[in-house]
């Protein structure tokens, strides 16, 4: 393994630059951020060994800046980048001037990642490698740029419901669903205008489209050496706009040989690439539990904790490690690896629990729940400001347990804990999700959410409005007495909500 | 003080000892930690909370749920901007906070039910702001790369 | 097993009660508090579903009065009492009087606390359940209350130093090392002064004092059924005054043999006094790799994290379960146990790092660490007051890892993120202790502490001291610029206090 | 102002941009999240701090350590109060936060040196306060069950 590097440029923000800073530390390594001017009282920069501005502007001329992390790189005397995942995490073009720059990139070999980036051809090599990929437009099309014409025609026999999607989008992002013949036209000049603008990409193409499926990813490892693995899945179909929620492992949907063949063709889809350092492919499993290749993450996955809390593992480190020449454990290769227990992330975003808008203002109060089996990767704290520049992602709530079932609860608990005044979050939803007999049954699909109650606001009890008085005028003595005042309700339990007065008007 | 949660709006009144939440006392103590509200004893019992307040929005957390107060001003300034300007057919509010991503109708244009108008964005999110009936666009309120607040009236259409 | 309670009475403060009462919640009994009057305002109340006063007074008149607990369980309607540790939890007196009380007993039969609590009596039981103790003036004596003349000639036989216990003390405390014969008469009589003040038991004892021992102890749980297990060993050597500072499990010092028969011993002490719950039972090890007897503590241990991490368990359900008559589980009674990695715990105390001394004050910043491998278990928040009343200990981080090298690494990165501002912690002391050859090596024992270094108070780098002008006066302006200011040390690392600036005068 | 650490004594003067640290300038931006200063700019680079006031004290974090600095009045108040009692080596100092568990002397006592005085406890531990020297007990300044601080004279031997 080749040395160290002595301090690591971080290019990203919120909890993933925080998590990859607190690894470094662990490693002897200085971690260094990097921030935009708007941002320089964020909450990672705290977290740092130094911080480099990037000065003026959004994410395009900031995080998304190659030149400008360059030179916060060189400022600092960072030998090494590690991007996070968003951002650069998955251009090529950064992974290439990162090495040309002489500086060690944390992270897959930039051709492995231009190869899964686009989607059309990454689907092309997966059907080389044999593994399944969902039924589409391009299966034994001549051409990966077929005239409108022809996807109409393909269309047709893939049947509706169907998928548009962009070759270059992913993550749920340049993708439209279409219910009729009538409608695909129409669909594919829309997903074609945005995939051009969004990706510079214009090409799309045709997916069928699954009712009740599952989203099911397993987390592999390549070395410089040519050893790939899997390190077993991750369930990840509690979802809302196309976007992950809520992830578990072991998923209940997976029994040993469903998950053998799984890993294996997880693993053949990182070798057909050569694929070096963490990644991770997505599948989606049917009703029959049959499943196809959805995508390749070529970086770190938001979810990554749960695979290192049921394996005792830290992701980052191996990252680190191989990106330094180190072959993967011996372990990982000789399939000694067991996960213990179950697992649970719950990501707190800044948005509002029935329709997922976006919210933004400042976090008032900021109290994490702690204990047994919690750990929370947090962007944010007290104090800080949220904006609407950056994804909404506030922190990853992850519990485990010896049991599925214990680790429900013990997530109910640890939400239950978490204080957030200020900022409206999706506690509300995760809540519903975690009470929801669907999902305790394990047997539910990417349509969980939807299929969910609304998030009625609850009615405040007594205790809540008592205290937003005290708050909002904090007039009230502190230790006033309560002597001498006649109880309206001198027993039972007055304080909740559920057998609570109602208000008269 | 006039507090209101959701469609309730209840007069509170905070004595020694006791609160009014409409016509009903309820005595209670409140418990602090250094100068911290973090709890409210009654009936000899006390029971966990937070509460912080901003502007006229009074954010409270007791038993793992989270409640969103307004301290309604002491005149009779009934409902909230947002919600009037909501209840007013012809403006079109914003759903979230965001960047005027895109203007793809100039006032003056005739549009129809559905038609996009704006794209919103946020946090990575894009939302279409669309035409809720057919009408003439007689106003645009935002630009491209303007950032607007949730609740903010973008267009109007009459 | 029985129903569960509806509501558990936690008869205690501070990390413990909080602690408790998670597991509480998670098995979806609320958890009840209790608080002395100026406590009304103390961090385990927040944790709590309701709490219930105990009145004014000190730790005697409320954390301690039997009475005023039984009438607190009684007005909040909660049907059980856990005791924590430290105050009521080894009181045979009080599980006795909550059993009359028809609650039920979160812990051990009295009889068994009792047996436990008289160190002579134990080790009376010990020697005939064939577990080694550590030699003293009891082996073989026809009195467990000889005289003074018994004890000086019994100590001329086992030699100085040697040490003085009472019989009544345990953890460190009513004890007394004598270097010198002649120095024996007076620590008999001050020691039998100390114990009838603090246990109301005035007997004593001599023990064999080790230079260089280890301290190493064995988490035991019996169930009502017969059946009693060990969860494997805590290494408890990181000592000050006679208390732990830091434990780790597992310990380096044992190899599998030498586990195996000390974790025997350790269910034979259990078995002895009808052990049923949650003991654990401490062993002193010697150079030699002999072990040794020292006592049992009847309760939850501080400690008792290190083992939850290690073998992915929530001990305080155990207890539960097992006090509502569950027997062990079926993988415990089976052996199929297995600890996985190495986990730390450190004790986070309001005490200076050199002499030990408590700190008080008000706690203004408080921010805890996280991440992976990384759980607080706090028994303070920001604007806490630390007072002098109670235990100094704050909160408990305890780090895992898949190897010892790696939880000492995370362990410092933790350590490195905490910031406690207000009262004078011992945090670098634990920082001492782990950047300590010795103590990485693995080779230390309970002299550890005294042989390092004092912990100079740390020359402040420049940006502690700008850190600090701003705070004392705060009247810079947010966003000054730095442009027409000639730097004085434009390059280099200027804010590393090693490389630092000395002060002039 | 003055601020103090362990035995230095600086003068610090904040100006827009730059802090004069005894007699070297140093120039840097503060950098806050919300109110809170999180971070200090130098040389283009941020460093994470946290820094609070209370009364005349200021603690620091920064780079994972903590610092204690005194903020050192205006006027020539020389050394702290702590200090200069325990300057004097008549004074007996108590040596943590704590309440008086024992008295085992009486004022007018010839003490001999290392005989226990008092005991003080506090947070579970008990503390032997022995005479330093030879002498007679002239000040006795607490009683059993008194509260004491860190820092006060507990007793005066002559």
């Amino acid at each position: 393994m080749d040395p160290l590097p002595r301090r690591l440029l971080i290019a990203n923000r919120g909890e993933i630059a925080v998590r990859v800073a607190r690894t470094a530390r662990e490693m002897g390594i200085e971690p260094v951020g990097v921030f935009a001017d708007a941002d320089a009282g964020a909450f990672h920069v705290s977290h740092m060994g130094r911080s480099v501005g990037l000065g003026a502007g959004g994410p395009a001329e900031t995080y998304l800046s190659i030149p400008r992390l360059l030179e916060a790189a060189a400022s600092s005397e960072a030998t090494a980048i590690h991007p996070g995942y968003g951002f650069l995490s998955e251009n090529a073009e950064f992974a290439r001037a990162v090495q040309a720059a002489g500086l060690l990139w944390i992270g897959p070999p930039p051709d492995a990642i231009q190869k899964m980036g686009d989607k059309l051809q990454a689907r092309r090599r997966m059907r080389t490698a044999g593994v399944p990929v969902v039924p589409g437009s391009d299966a034994g099309a001549t051409s990966e740029d077929p005239s409108d014409e022809d996807l109409i025609r393909r269309g047709a026999e893939i049947g509706f419901p169907l998928l548009v999607k962009a070759s270059g989008g992913g993550g749920g992002k340049g993708m439209a669903r279409v219910d009729r013949a009538e409608d695909l036209p129409e669909a594919l000049e829309e997903t074609r205008r945005v995939a051009i603008a969004a990706f510079a990409n214009g090409r799309v193409y045709l997916e069928k489209f699954f009712e009740s499926p599952r989203h099911v990813e397993f987390q592999v490892f390549g070395d410089r050496y040519g050893s790939v693995v899997h390190l077993f899945e991750r369930e990840c179909s509690v979802q809302r706009r196309h976007q992950k929620v809520l992830e578990e492992t072991p998923s209940v949907a997976l029994d040993p040989r469903l998950r053998e063949s799984m890993g294996r063709a997880a693993v053949e889809a990182a070798r057909a690439v050569g694929y070096v350092g963490a990644g991770t492919v997505e599948f989606l499993l049917d009703e029959r539990k049959n499943f196809y290749f959805l995508e390749m993450n070529t970086r770190l996955q938001v979810e990554h904790p749960i695979t290192e809390e049921t394996l005792g593992l830290d992701l980052v480190r191996a990252q680190i490690e191989i990106a330094l020449g180190a072959p993967l454990p011996a372990p990982w290769r000789g399939g000694k690896l067991l996960p213990q227990g179950h697992s649970i992330e719950m990501r707190l975003y800044a948005e509002d629990p029935n329709e997922f808008f976006p919210r933004s203002g400042r976090i008032l109060v900021w109290e994490e729940p702690a204990g047994p089996g919690v750990r929370v990767d947090a962007g944010v704290g007290a104090g800080s400001t949220v904006g609407v520049d950056y994804d909404p992602l506030l922190a990853k709530l992850v519990v485990s347990a010896p049991d599925r079932a214990a680790a429900i609860e013990r997530a109910r608990r640890a939400l239950s804990e978490w204080v957030v005044l200020g900022v409206e979050t999706n506690a509300a939803l995760l809540a519903a999700v975690l009470a929801a007999p669907e999902f305790r049954s394990g047997r539910y699909c990417t349509d969980l959410i939807g299929r969910l109650p609304p998030r009625a606001a609850p009615d405040p009890p007594d205790v809540a409005w008592i205290a937003a008085a005290i708050a909002a005028g904090d007039d009230v003595p502190a230790t006033a007495s309560a002597a001498g005042v006649s109880a309206a309700r001198p027993s039972g339990d007055p304080w909740d909500a559920r057998s609570g007065w109602r208000l008269g008007a | 003080m006039k507090l209101s949660s959701g469609d309730r709006t209840v007069d509170v009144t905070l004595e020694d000892g006791a609160a009014s939440l409409g016509d009903r006392i309820v005595p209670f103590i409140p418990r602090r930690g250094g100068d911290t509200l973090v709890a409210v004893e009654h009936g000899g019992q006390v029971f966990p909370v937070r509460a912080v307040r901003e502007g006229d929005r009074v954010y409270v957390w007791s038993a793992g749920r989270t409640f969103e107060f307004r301290v309604e001003a002491a005149a009779a300034r009934a409902p909230a901007r947002a919600r009037s300007a909501r209840a007013d057919g012809g403006g079109l509010l914003s759903p979230m906070p965001g960047r005027i991503r895109r203007v793809l109708a100039a006032e003056g244009d005739i549009v129809s039910r559905g038609q996009v108008l704006l794209v919103l964005e946020a946090m990575k999110m894009e939302h279409a702001i669309r035409s809720p009936r057919d009408g003439k666009l007689v106003r645009l309120a935002y630009a491209e790369g303007d950032l607007v607040e949730a609740g903010v009236a973008l267009a109007e259409i009459e």
